[in-house]
């Protein structure tokens, strides 16, 4: 397979995780779409590591190292994430976006 | 074979994916989004990282998919009988989507590197040994400022969830 | 070092004493003596020194604007660092007897300290920007101080008029300076000079630049038009002698209105490259000086007989510096600083010791009651009058009527008038305030001031008579004389000082109230009242005017207008700011989208 | 000293107050306040002290610059991290009724701890010249401000404003590793001094290479509050603790500033780019410009109020980051950008800081944050009014403040590169600048006090220091601004940032 078939998967997950953070309204689903968009980057960064063959021979590990700190902070990201969204919950009862917009204009 | 592996993974991961975005139960799109996490690991694999793929399974599915089911239950959300998403945020959403996946196929098109195959790997890859050494040595620095983040998140975390703060 | 010093000592001074100290009145007082007492000596440290310069880069545009904070020590600002912290440092202590009661006296001499920061800026400044900041500062300071006693309407009135008169001038200063910097390309005074010289000799051109530089040196004159009050910008000084009598001696006698003297002194090498706008200052010099010892005769306030009096010395120094001679101007500066400075304080002691009456038509006698005050103040006016040969004011008179000399004959006659009528009209004051009869009961019942008034006195009359002499004149490099003299110019100055003098004492002496009466002079040549018919009339066509324009212009197609335009990119911004998250998602989703057309185009 | 014990030595400070805080329960929470201002000013004299020549470590030299920018942007966010920190402590009241509910006073000193860390990350993104470094720093910065901003979390406008930054911030995240990723799957590179002769190696893969730089450019236009990315900004503003409000909108917004330069001066050495790139940063500056003036106008809210002013600003220093482009006819400018945008921010942290402070102190006395609060405080406490009085008009750009200065720069560094467009467009928008400025004035000089607040305004000794010395220094900087742009220039070796054009 080629690299760009792999990049074309993760466009398309980019794409489908930004779809759902437009449109979902439960905070919770918007904010596993959110991870679905820094998956799709991290794949591409692996397909890039993977084409990108270092003088020895073996994967440019770099970019792998990228996708570690990525995966790292999303999990960080989630945990502090979560954590705001059931605050409000208990505040408020709800996790809809639409309603959430007592402070506008 | 490997072509077969990919196309399975890769519509796997993508369905799934879709999955997360139309299921109207929260519980559900967590179980989606796990199973595309799974996909993604199987595409790890065929890429040659299996520590990736291993770190991926065991930090997504392991702690956050679980975190999410936890807060899920928590909350005790209820499948959404409204409609799940609002007429005027799908039309612009549509909007946003087509221009950005257009863009991106076109620079698909262009990007002729990617149209060659993989250069094949000479040995069978020690990524927990290179990936290991890079991340201490020297990667030290980043690492370091990861660590000061997992620390900050752990206290907002504690600040923010706890009923009384002492 | 000690030249930063004099400069800095005042300012910590006065940031000490509005932010910590104001509420304890004696600290405050002495923090200000002490601080104008370092400037003292350190100014006299750097006299004693020798010429140098020190500076910094404040503003650095690169090649095309740099300006400097600099500090030029030579034997002009050195000359002026004396006068001003010499009779500033008596002037303090002279306000600690004259402002003792006074309860906002921490204010007082805060402003004070203001002052001497800016006026010694002004002094050291080695470019036009910080002198022109510098310039600004004393107009504010002295602002303050003129409306120290804000409660009382006049004292207010007086600093508002003072300052706005100023703002007229400054506001030429200003075009001047920049006038200047567009022809020159520099403002530092030492890279303005080669410059200037450069543009002399340069044939290309020349007329129609030369008459720029004229043009530009016009406008800078109308600073020192205004700060050092002459015709017609000289409405503001009388009036400011409603300030407390210590900053009329300090300020409006002996250092900030010569201010604008010394600018004109600093940039002579301007005036003389542009003869034309030479001679208009000579005119206005010398025409100041007349008009305002006419109008001295008939003032009755012992203050504003004094303010007249030192308009028309002023005058007597731009036309000075309008005859091409700078160093005379400079040596009559520096003599009336310290006569003139006397006068006032004298005045002062006399007012505190009557109790604060001005007129001097309600004093007499006080010979008897104010021995040290009579005497000081006997020997500055006689320094005024120019008593020949004996006192400094004679010399330096006459440095400038040779001068005048050697220009026109016209000059000479302007200029023998005034000396003429100040002999007059300061014998009509010495007269009547201190040798006739007591005229009221204040008079009957005066005292003498405390030692640390009248101590300033007795100091400030030595020099008073000594700095005539061969020394300070060759400081001055006037020990040459100007050319020819066949007129016998000093001889001239000696005998219109004796008929000045004869004919006071015939006509004031034993009289209870004043024998001539001459309206125009009283009224001042109808000066304020011509501005007030003016300002009227301006106020009412712009009155109409504003209000059609504010009806119809403003109201009709600006407000109306700006505030539709606001209120519908308000309203279109609401649809923006909606408050909801995945709005603002999507935004941000098509924003991505717009920059990334810009990709494909 | 090795510049890279700077920022340990600002998180091992964190974490000893932290650990300090759990072990010794029954110390007054304000003296963790105190003592993290102490620590910081010690880090921030050590800045003085460091060896910029020698990183210890040659590994570290891949991630961690040390030159000028550097410097003086750590220098920076120690500044405003310990002004803050001094706000924290007026705004104490407030945390007290919002935090926790009986023990009063719990959850305050870990609202003094997280903003250490932040200041580290800050520092840290200040010296980052490679693309996983900016990744991890920036992303240290924003987890820690979406706690941070939600950290009042029993305010109902806390809580909202903590989502909306959460799910803004981690879809601007989502487009930065996606632009990172890009960015290294064309070059096979993160750090920054390579990527950029990789780049100008690459045949025709000009639209690629922009994609990428338009992905960062998203998450760093973000940061900064740019057009079309601010939308955030006015609810995000207005709902978080008002200290870190002005956190947010000093630090957060410079820390975006130089990593954008840094960013932007790798891509500009793609030839066929740099007309594109320009494109976007005039239409970014220029929206930016108009959006953020246009929306203050009916603003009645005071934190709203700053934050559409904090937009307008980052138009201004965008006008500069677009004359950094190579124009025909251009002249050098008469200041290099990296310096004018050092200086602009630097009065930026001045005058916003300023005006948040007396805005705490303020809101004490009556909760809420609208202009209407200043009404009448001229009367009820002149210093305050004096001092809000200079923070709005050099926010304005009234002559003889900082903020005068700062704009002078901007503009004349867009007339030397012919920028005729953003400079006429930033001239107007000046003009409408000062009625939205003024109108805290009128409210302060010419309203009466609302009823019942009358009673004069007090504070505590500290905070009146700090504001009379940030007013000061308005004023010293807008007639004497030498010494800070001393500061950037004289800091270390000279930034490459944008200064070799």
């Amino acid at each position: 397979m080629s690299l760009n078939d792999y990049l074309l998967v993760s466009g398309l997950l980019f794409a489908i995780g930004f779809t759902g953070v437009l449109v979902r309204r439960n905070l919770i689903v918007i904010y596993m779409c959110l991870e679905l968009m820094l998956n799709a980057a991290n794949l591409a960064l692996v397909s890039f590591s993977r084409f990108r063959v270092a003088p020895d021979g073996m994967p440019d590990y770099h970019g792998q190292i990228l996708v570690f700190f990525i995966i790292t902070v999303a999990a960080a990201e989630v945990a502090v994430g979560l954590a705001i969204i059931v605050a409000l919950y208990r505040a408020r009862q709800t996790t809809q976006v639409t309603e959430i917009n007592r402070m506008q204009y | 074979m490997g072509s077969l592996l990919f196309n399975v993974f890769a519509l796997f991961t993508l369905i799934a994916a879709v999955g997360v975005v139309v299921n109207k139960n929260a519980v559900n799109a967590a179980m989606f989004l796990l199973l595309s996490l799974v996909g993604m690991a199987g595409l790890f694999v065929l890429l040659d990282a299996p520590l990736l793929a291993f770190v991926l399974l065991l930090v997504y599915a392991g702690a956050v998919v679980a975190l999410f089911l936890f807060i899920i239950m928590l909350l005790d959300l209820k499948a959404e009988n409204r409609r799940v998403v609002a007429p005027t945020a799908l039309a612009g959403g549509v909007l946003v989507i087509f221009g950005f996946s257009g863009s991106l196929f076109k620079i698909l098109q262009g990007f002729a590197p990617g149209k060659s195959l993989f250069p094949p790997l000479p040995t069978t890859v020690e990524d927990v040994k290179r990936v290991g050494m890079l991340l201490f040595q020297e990667y030290n620095l980043p690492l370091q400022i990861m660590a000061t983040l997992l620390l900050v998140a752990t206290v907002g975390v504690i600040v923010l969830s706890k009923r009384e703060l002492r | 070092m000690a030249a930063w010093l004099i400069l800095l000592a005042p300012l910590v001074s006065a940031v000490l004493i509005w932010l910590l100290l104001k509420s304890s009145r004696a600290l405050s007082s002495y923090v200000s003596v002490a601080a104008v007492g370092l400037s003292f000596v350190c100014s006299c440290v750097v006299f004693a020194g020798g010429d140098f310069t020190v500076s910094f880069n404040w503003i650095d545009f690169g090649p095309r604007l740099t300006v400097p904070i600099g500090l030029t020590i030579d034997a002009l600002s050195k000359t002026m660092l004396l006068v001003v912290t010499g009779v500033g440092l008596l002037v303090h202590v002279y306000s600690l007897g004259y402002m003792h009661e006074d309860r906002s006296s921490s204010r007082y001499f805060a402003g004070l300290s203001l002052f001497m920061f800016s006026m010694l800026g002004i002094v050291l400044a080695n470019n036009f920007v910080m002198m022109f900041i510098f310039w600004e500062l004393v107009g504010v300071s002295s602002y303050l101080l003129i409306g120290h006693w804000y409660e009382k309407a006049s004292a207010a009135d007086a600093s508002k008029k003072a300052f706005l008169v100023n703002r007229i001038g400054d506001f030429g200063f200003m075009i001047g300076i920049l006038m200047i910097w567009a022809l020159l390309g520099t403002v530092t005074f030492s890279d303005l000079e080669p410059a200037v010289a450069k543009l002399v000799k340069d044939p290309v051109g020349n007329a129609a630049i030369l008459s720029f530089l004229t043009v530009a040196v016009l406008f800078v004159f109308m600073g020192p038009v205004g700060k050092s009050a002459q015709m017609p910008l000289h409405v503001w000084l009388p009036d400011a002698m409603e300030g407390p009598t210590p900053v009329s001696a300090l300020i409006h006698a002996a250092t900030m209105v010569a201010a604008g003297v010394y600018l004109l002194v600093r940039v002579n090498f301007l005036l003389v490259a542009a003869p034309m706008a030479q001679n208009v200052i000579a005119w206005v010099g010398m025409i100041t000086s007349l008009m305002a010892a006419l109008m001295a005769t008939q003032q009755n306030d012992i203050k504003r007989i004094l303010a007249y009096s030192t308009l028309s010395q002023l005058g007597y120094m731009i036309g000075a510096v309008g005859f091409g001679a700078a160093q005379a101007a400079m040596f009559h500066l520096f003599t009336h600083a310290f006569f003139k400075a006397s006068l006032f304080l004298g005045a002062g002691s006399v007012i505190h010791g009557m109790h604060h009456e001005q007129d001097i038509w309600r004093m007499g006698g006080l010979k008897n009651k104010m021995v040290p005050t009579f005497i000081t103040f006997g020997i500055a006016s006689l320094a005024l009058m120019g008593l020949p040969y004996v006192t400094s004011g004679f010399y330096s008179k006459d440095a400038i009527l040779l001068a005048a000399a050697n220009k026109s004959w016209i000059f000479l006659g302007l200029g023998l008038a005034t000396a003429l009528l100040t002999a007059f009209y300061m014998t009509r004051l010495f007269v009547v305030t201190f040798l006739n009869k007591p005229m009221s009961d204040a008079a009957k019942h005066a005292h003498e001031s405390p030692l640390v008034m009248t101590a300033p006195l007795m100091i400030l009359s030595v020099p008073a008579v000594i700095f005539g002499f061969g020394g300070v004149a060759k400081w001055f490099n006037l020990d040459v004389p100007h050319g020819p003299d066949p007129l016998h110019v000093p001889m001239l100055a000696a005998a219109v000082f004796v008929w000045g003098t004869v004919m006071g004492w015939f006509v004031y002496r034993n009289r209870q109230s004043d024998p001539i009466r001459i309206g125009l002079f009283a009224r001042k040549f109808y000066f304020d009242e011509l501005y007030d018919v003016l300002v009227k009339l301006t106020q009412e066509t712009l009155a109409r005017l504003s209000a059609f324009v504010d009806k119809y212009l403003i109201d009709g197609l600006l407000v109306k207008g700006a505030t539709t335009l606001a209120f519908s990119a308000g309203f279109v911004l609401r649809f923006f700011q909606s408050g909801n998250v995945q709005a603002y998602a999507i935004f941000f989703g098509l924003g991505v989208i717009l920059l990334m057309l810009l990709a494909f185009r | 000293m090795n510049p890279i014990y700077l920022e340990a030595a600002v998180v091992v400070l964190g974490l000893v107050l932290l650990m300090a805080e759990a072990f010794a329960p029954k110390v007054e929470k304000k003296t963790f306040a105190w003592l993290a201002v102490a620590g910081l000013l010690l880090v921030l004299a050590a800045t003085f002290f460091v060896d910029t020549a020698g990183l210890g470590k040659a590994a570290w030299q891949r991630f961690y610059a040390v030159d000028a920018a550097a410097m003086f942007f750590k220098r920076f966010a120690l500044l405003t991290t310990v002004l803050v920190l001094i706000m924290s402590v007026e705004y104490v009241p407030v945390l007290q009724r919002y935090i926790s509910g009986t023990p009063q006073g719990g959850g305050v000193a870990e609202f003094f701890c997280l903003p250490i860390f932040t200041c580290a990350g800050l520092m840290w993104m200040a010296s980052a010249i490679d693309l996983t470094m900016v990744f991890v720093s920036l992303e240290l910065v924003t987890i820690s401000f979406y706690i941070l901003v939600t950290f009042t979390r029993r305010r109902g406008d806390s809580l909202e404003a903590g989502v909306k930054y959460l799910i803004l911030g981690a879809l601007s995240t989502g487009f930065l590793v996606y632009g990172i990723t890009w960015t290294y799957g064309l070059t096979g590179q993160t750090a920054l001094a390579k990527i950029g002769p990789a780049l100008a190696a690459l045949k025709d893969q000009d639209t690629a290479i922009f994609f990428a730089f338009l992905l960062i450019m998203v998450a760093l236009g973000f940061k900064i509050a740019a057009v079309p990315f601010q939308l955030w900004v006015p609810d995000v503003y207005q709902g978080a603790p008002t200290p870190i409000t002005a956190f947010l909108s000093v630090g957060s917004k410079a820390a975006g500033f130089i990593v954008m330069l840094r960013i932007l001066d790798v891509f500009l050495s793609v030839p066929a780019l740099v007309g594109r790139i320009g494109q976007v940063l005039v239409l970014c500056a220029a929206a930016t410009l108009i959006y953020g003036n246009l929306a203050a106008l009916p603003q009645t809210n005071f934190k709203r109020l700053l934050a559409y002013s904090s937009i307008a600003h980052a138009g201004y220093l965008l006008i500069t980051v677009a004359s950094v482009l190579p124009q025909a006819g251009g002249s050098a400018p008469v200041l290099p950008a990296g310096e004018t945008i050092a200086f602009y921010l630097a009065g930026y942290l001045l005058m916003t800081l300023l005006s948040f402070t007396v805005m705490v102190v303020v809101a004490n006395y009556a909760p809420g944050d609208d202009i209407a609060h200043f009404n009448g405080l001229h009367q009820r406490s002149p210093f305050l009014a004096a001092a809000l009085l200079i923070a709005m008009a050099s926010l304005a750009g009234v002559p003889f403040t900082v903020g005068f200065f700062g704009k002078f720069y901007v503009f004349a560094g867009a007339v030397a590169a012919r920028s005729w467009l953003l400079a006429a467009i930033g001239v107007v928008s000046v003009g409408a600048g000062f009625y939205y400025y003024f109108k805290v004035i009128r409210a302060m000089y010419f309203q009466p006090p609302a009823p019942g607040q009358e009673t004069p305004v007090l504070l505590a000794q500290p905070t009146k220091l700090v504001i009379g010395a940030l007013a000061a220094l308005i004023l010293l900087l807008g007639v004497f601004p030498q010494p800070a742009l001393d500061l950037y220039s004289k800091g270390g070796r000279p930034a490459p940032v944008a200064q070799t054009r």
